[in-house]
């Protein structure tokens, strides 16, 4: 219940993220049982990197605030959807945020949209389309997986999200989407997404609409381009989005990078007296020395207002 | 709920292939309104009451010279197909380009013009008077013609706009107007405010023509609270008006005057001598009504040159496991206010981004990124605030 | 003779680079007539921006010092490919200093290789190359157009470069470079560049060596990968190289840009007294808002040494 | 002029796959040398006295749990050729990953090695124990397949260290340890200082292992002079070494002690009483007999983490119209040396860079960037001297 309406303390059955630095978070749902292995109900105790957590005892915390383990603290985050992405387990590949945050924009998402997307995959993307479309929107959502399908259902009910989504299991190059005149954006991460447009035009609103596809391959986006072309969409674009991240750093050289020296000056004993160190200090803005350099390829179309459409 | 129809008083973008211009009809009705498109001048009033879509320029037949009538149309002939009986070489190797190749001058052009022809007449002209286009290859042929129909070209979009076309209207014109806040780093923000329904969130803009509060207002759609949070002097609007809010879609809109909410506090604290609580209540004037509490919004964005000493002061208004974004064009003072908010644990999941963007050509056997890129589209301090 | 060998003052007939702002530069050949429109020969007067340049008076400059105009000066410069390449006369699309760098250091490149150019283009990327190469080295540069053969012919002699290379019309899909088992380094910058792989290998030194091609499309490269996997190169790899110039900028910001305001502080009148334009001022270094967000794909393979070569 | 064979006491590049490391021969021939390559162990002397090129990991037929030996051999057979046979999935619909569908344990695997499987006999075991390959889609296969290749390869590349492999080799290892100078950004800098056979040059390396001076050496074959300048301590070399350069290529290169020089000068200012004329000659210690005179260098190349007191002495030993290149991996302290040049009026065509860089997999139907990236390759400040 905790990602549909923000609040300020834990109730039972939430989803909380415990977040112990960057390189250690945990989704975490509040629930006083655990099922072990054997099938077996026992006291829900979630061990982090610091001690174990008695999750029942996180009931009536406050968000934003610390809390113990047996050998060590974190803090209590509210979810969202970019630390639901950040923490869920993966059954798929997932979309992170930056490809996320221009798929919500580009496709004119807002409160009241109607969105399909297929494939589901692990609900990564879906999170942050609910965002974007509750309360009064909607999210038709496919997978072809029996397995995922099942368990993003469960998640979306944790979630608190049922009401604005619906997920089924369905080959949508196949079988499309039994949706008609319906929608105000369609998003397809699929392996061959343009067998896939003809469900979505029939998917589309007769008054117009948004798509998206994402793709890893050029080979697939080139092909896609083409059936958009054919079927109509106007307004076709690709793009490609990467994120780099900066480490914020005080810097003191050691001595040995410190070279204080001059041609003219007759003495340099002197001039290594004064303010060596603080010479040697700097803020430095690092850029990561790795980074994502390819998730795939964004291409984005505007399906038009179809001239039976009266206004 | 959309109002389609382009009506008095409006905004719309009037678009020629890739280029873009903002205008906004006349509050009077029956009022003409010619506006420049290109070079051509246009009679933009001839487009209302009809709805947003594709145009076509046509001319007024008693006099050729006056500006151009818009038509709806959906027929559109790009020029490629118009001309694609020419022959075409087979590679460019006989072609030395002296510059004149092309035998028709300015001045002839500008007569032909002057003369109510078309556009695709007056391409169909250069194209004849050209001494290399016909021995061009297909693909060198294609590129010609797509370069003179952003000159010429007989079709306009006119467009309602939306924050998509928005955010890319302000940014293409001139970034430094808008703190060059890039389209996919205004997408970033909307997803690390948090930005939802029903939400309470407070926007600082320091220079973005209500760029981001326009774009959460459209979001939610009427459901929640948006703080516009200000110093002095006139708000950031120029990009909420060009939306054309209903007034129900403007309710959210709040505005708080922060010399005024601190007033307030200090009046609270007087009155019961004690040190300002977490979440005081606070009253304020007339045009926000509503109470702004310290410690009670969901999601807080700064935009602006030279953020430190007020974004800190800002998130004391953010609720703990709130969502801020700091946006700056330049990287240094995010830099400060990064290790600021670390020495004083406001934060966690603090990261300090910079987007990089490219568009990508698709065409059959022409794939390629775009020669044009931006170079920067600003830098975004993001984080979660708690309470240590 | 001003390319091949560093000098300090100009000799009639160098090349040299006039420098007036980093927009305005030019590339000018030391001579004291020149011929007007008419075929008459008169007396070579340079206009820049800031006036008339008496060509012959440079005799004797020295390099790096400045150089008088009639409204104004300049700065006298020895040429460098670089600058050759931000100032020749372009008669086509022309190859950029970071591609250059890429592929002179990826071919291996060194004083005593053997290169194949195809084609020269505006003989950006061929300037480059002689500088690696010489004085031991040779380049052979083809085009399948006459008239750039003719002029990059002349300016290789006006560069004092004509020794390190052979300029000749060629059409190399179709004809070939007729040179065997030679090359070091086989560059190819042409539309098909496929079309031209077997006949690279055919110059290529038995012994091994390196190919490199460059095409702005994908489909191209593409084409190329293919090509060069049939023929059997090795260690193929495709590259994008892009740079990003910033600028340093020493910015006060505007009155109304300094947000002195706080809610704890008892008056904010005092504080904005305090070392307030000091507070609005810094250095930023800041990305140029618009670059070159592509040139080309460099595709780089090696060429094995052939069993039939003995150690 | 370029030796071919594999010796004692030279350098080579071992690869398998996209695995590199960088290997001294034994000093002493007829010496055992074994090295690790991957998790396997192999004896690095086999492959003496032998063409550099592809070998074949080869079991000791006695004792097969020993190192490998080294044959060489040019028929590399890939996995996927070998096992191109087998059946494959048309989509991963049936496929849940569970980690349960290896059924060789770590253990097991442990255990093959030690039986002495080659690398090709291990993956057919993995593959055989499989519940999922065969239902795989054939790209997923491939993948699999060559994933394992870059563990189990029985082929590995004995390469002559040349610039362009340590120049990649080094910074894949640990990029700080040549201050993170990427192959591209070293492309650069051998273009800026116009580095060129029978010229003049002076390279400051505060950590880059000898990378720049290396390559420069590599470049001009012993047609000219690098200067070496140091001012303490052991001068970097690593890469230098590892080149295996002949006397004749190590010509060029001079060391200069620049407090030695330093002390020349005042020695001759002493002496006439006179300023430090700007193209002094300047006699030097032992390991540098030829005269280094200010003004004298065609081009300087200077690395360091804090250039900026350094760099603008340095220029001093650049004659006029000469190119500099100031590599640094922080961008603050170039962007002072920046502004303090251009205060000083001492340099034109002044440009502060950084260079983005990016592999792509260019496969039929599977064309991509790389998913891996360098986010940095660090930054670089050029410009050619001037006297104003």
């Amino acid at each position: 219940m905790s990602f549909a309406k923000t609040k300020h303390a834990v109730e039972e059955g939430d989803t909380v993220i415990i977040y112990v630095n960057p390189q250690a978070m945990y989704a975490i749902q509040v629930k006083p049982l655990i099922a072990t292995k054997k099938g077996d109900m026992v006291e829900n105790i979630f061990q982090t990197a610091y001690g174990a957590l008695k999750v029942q005892e996180l009931v009536g915390k406050k968000f934003g605030h610390k809390v113990q383990f047996s050998r060590g603290w974190g803090y209590l985050l509210h979810p969202t959807p970019e630390l639901w992405t950040l923490n869920l387990l993966h059954r798929t590949q997932i979309l992170y945020t930056p490809d996320i945050s221009l798929i919500v924009m580009q496709l004119d998402l807002k409160a009241g949209s109607i969105v399909v997307e297929s494939g589901t995959g692990s609900g990564s993307l879906s999170h942050a389309i609910i965002r974007a479309i509750a309360p009064t929107g909607h999210l038709h959502t496919f997978d072809f997986h029996q397995q995922r399908v099942e368990i993003v259902t469960k998640e979306f009910i944790d979630h608190g999200l049922e009401t604005f989504v619906t997920a089924k299991q369905r080959d949508a190059c196949k079988d499309g989407f039994d949706l008609e005149d319906t929608a105000d954006a369609v998003f397809l991460d699929l392996p061959n997404p343009w067998l896939a447009i003809s469900h979505a035009v029939k998917a589309l609103k007769n008054s117009g609409g948004r798509i998206c596809t994402f793709s890893p391959c050029i080979e697939q986006t080139q092909k896609t381009c083409e059936a958009l072309v054919a079927k109509g969409f106007k307004c076709i674009e690709t793009m490609e989005c990467l994120q780099r991240e900066f480490q914020v750093k005080n810097i003191t050289l050691p001595d040995v990078d410190d070279y204080n020296f001059s041609f003219s000056q007759t003495t340099d004993k002197d001039s290594e007296g004064n303010g060596k160190k603080e010479g040697r200090k700097f803020r430095a803005l690092l850029p990561a020395l790795q980074m994502a350099g390819h998730t795939g390829y964004l291409t984005f179309a505007t399906w038009p207002r179809q001239s039976s459409v009266q206004i | 709920m959309d109002v389609n129809l382009i009506l008095n008083d409006h905004f719309v973008l009037v678009q020629r292939k890739s280029q873009m211009s903002l205008h906004q009809l006349p509050k009077k009705e029956g009022k003409q309104w010619t506006i420049k498109v290109g070079r051509d001048l246009v009679d933009l009033s001839s487009a209302l009451g009809k709805p947003h879509g594709t145009f076509k320029l046509s001319r007024n037949e008693e006099n050729k010279s006056k500006a151009f009538s818009l038509v709806p149309s959906n027929d559109v002939v790009e020029m490629k197909e118009k001309l694609k009986d020419l022959n075409s070489g087979e590679n460019n190797k006989e072609i030395w380009d002296d510059g004149k190749s092309q035998q028709l001058k300015k001045e002839d052009i500008e007569e032909l013009r002057g003369q109510g022809l078309t556009g695709s007449e007056i391409v169909t002209q250069l194209v004849e008077n050209s001494k290399t286009f016909q021995i061009k290859t297909e693909f060198s042929q294609e590129k010609y013609l797509s370069k003179k129909e952003e000159k010429y070209s007989e079709w306009v979009e006119i467009l309602k706009p939306n924050i998509r076309h928005l955010a890319k209207y302000f940014h293409s014109q001139d970034p430094m107007q808008i703190l060059n806040l890039r389209p996919d780093t205004l997408a970033m923000i909307m997803s690390l405010a948090n930005i939802k329904s029903n939400g309470k969130f407070g926007v600082f803009d320091g220079g973005c023509q209500g760029l981001v509060t326009a774009a959460i207002l459209d979001r939610i759609q009427g459901f929640g609270t948006v703080w516009n949070l200000c110093l002095k002097g006139i708000s950031q609007k120029r990009v909420i008006q060009a939306m054309n809010f209903s007034p129900e879609q403007l309710k959210p809109l709040k505005n708080a005057n922060l010399h005024k909410v601190k007033e307030s506090l200090k009046k609270e604290e007087n009155g019961d001598g004690d040190e300002v609580p977490a979440a005081k209540i606070i009253k304020l004037d007339e045009d926000a009504p509503q109470p702004l509490e310290l410690g009670s919004l969901d999601g807080l964005v700064v935009l602006c040159r030279r953020p430190n000493a007020i974004a800190k002061e800002l998130v004391k208004l953010l609720a703990p496991s709130g969502n801020f974004v700091i946006f700056c064009p330049y990287s240094e003072p995010l830099c400060e206010t990064y290790t600021d908010f670390r020495e004083c644990n406001l934060a966690v999941n603090l990261k300090l981004t910079e987007a990089w963007f490219r568009l990508h050509q698709v065409l059959p056997l022409r794939t390629h990124p775009e020669v044009n890129m931006s170079g920067s589209g600003g830098y975004i301090l993001s984080g979660i605030k708690v309470v240590s």
